[in-house]
């Protein structure tokens, strides 16, 4: 499953990361992620997901071809 | 989309929502003019030369360019309804942006200037809390910061 | 003023306050960045194409040329004070302003956009109801109407 | 003494009058203006008064040289 980090995530992780072991929800995925860099937990729990461009909850099961947003607490302008 | 659709469309968007070049300031305000508008409010967010204390050389933002876009016409659309706007334009700029440049632009035209005032800083307040734009300041001496977001924060800025 | 000195007076007064030339708004906002003023807000007032339900060909505005200017100038010089302005602008027209045309322009620019916003609508407000300059409307059936100003009227335009 | 006057007043006067008669104060002034136009009362009532582009008050009292503006209520913009 293709991921995609935003902003101060990439500090973290590179900005689009590949998810080999299939996942089902955003608490799966995020541990798969913190199983590579555990200092992103706060920030990941502050995070919005979203996926093909639309927002989603804890309780989206993500589908094979899902391409994963994560983003950061908004604070552009 | 085709240019007579624009005068029936009061969300103004031949510019582009997300835009990684300078943003034209005064190509945007000869864009908003209406024969019904009384009243045209711009807003110009620039970078600022100090923040937290420190001196700033650029700021860099960082987009999900295709949700941003979508959401700031969602946001135009909600505030031309809520307030009875006669157009509404808006364009966040990423990448590298320097002292004084405009970093985000919002205009509004409406007869009486009330509403333009307040949907304009409707405008700016959600596209600042909720779209998906991020700022990371980078100072003088070398260190960076990303902002810290908004997700509880009322900020004045 | 000697143009040295602009950068130390935030009141801008290479515009004259009161101008019976087309105001220039591409201009007037291309003064209106400082290092500090993360936020710059343009206020427009232009003449809309109707007023009390009838159909308007053009508003004419006549000044007290000299205490106008005299009184902008204070206005301005208050609300950056009470705001913490980095700099204010504000320019009336006189004579005749046809459809879309602005007959006034305010710009404020502050650290924070709370700032720039408040300031901005109190000087139109102070601008429309307290300086010497008149607005007759002029309708497409040929009658004329003088505004009947604001000593006790507190309208939204 | 030299008097202007303004906007909606200029429909009853011309622009600048000239008062030949001595006048004291500004109720005098208008006493003298309604001799000329008695249908201007109403709007001299409600405009403000300046001389030499200082607003005066009712207690006033006019200088030989002095120039006089009668500014009917404002709304620029």
């Amino acid at each position: 499953m293709k991921v995609f980090l935003y902003a101060i995530l990439r500090d973290y992780f590179d900005h689009e990361v590949w998810i080999q072991e299939p996942v089902r929800t955003v608490d799966e995925l995020k541990e798969k992620l913190l199983l590579r860099n555990e200092s992103a937990r706060e920030i990941l729990d502050n995070c919005r997901y979203a996926v093909n461009d639309e927002f989603i909850d804890h309780s989206y099961i993500f589908q094979s071809h899902d391409i994963v947003s994560i983003l950061p607490p908004a604070s552009g302008g | 989309m085709i240019s007579s659709a624009y005068y029936h469309l009061p969300v103004v968007d031949e510019f582009r929502y997300i835009t990684d070049e300078p943003i034209n300031l005064a190509g945007v305000l000869a864009k908003a003019h209406r024969p019904g508008a009384g009243a045209v409010v711009l807003f110009s967010g620039e970078t600022r030369d100090n923040s937290q204390g420190k001196a700033v050389d650029y700021l860099e933002y960082e987009a999900h360019p295709t949700m941003a876009a979508k959401m700031i016409y969602n946001i135009l659309q909600e505030a031309i309804e809520r307030w009875g706007l006669h157009f509404a334009i808006a364009q966040h700029r990423t990448g590298q942006v320097h002292i004084s440049e405009s970093a985000v632009v919002v205009v509004t035209g409406a007869p009486h200037r009330s509403e333009a005032y307040a949907a304009n800083r409707f405008i700016i307040d959600k596209i600042k809390h909720e779209v998906p734009i991020w700022k990371c300041e980078h100072f003088t001496d070398g260190t960076k910061q990303w902002s810290e977001g908004c997700l509880h924060e009322h900020t004045a800025e």
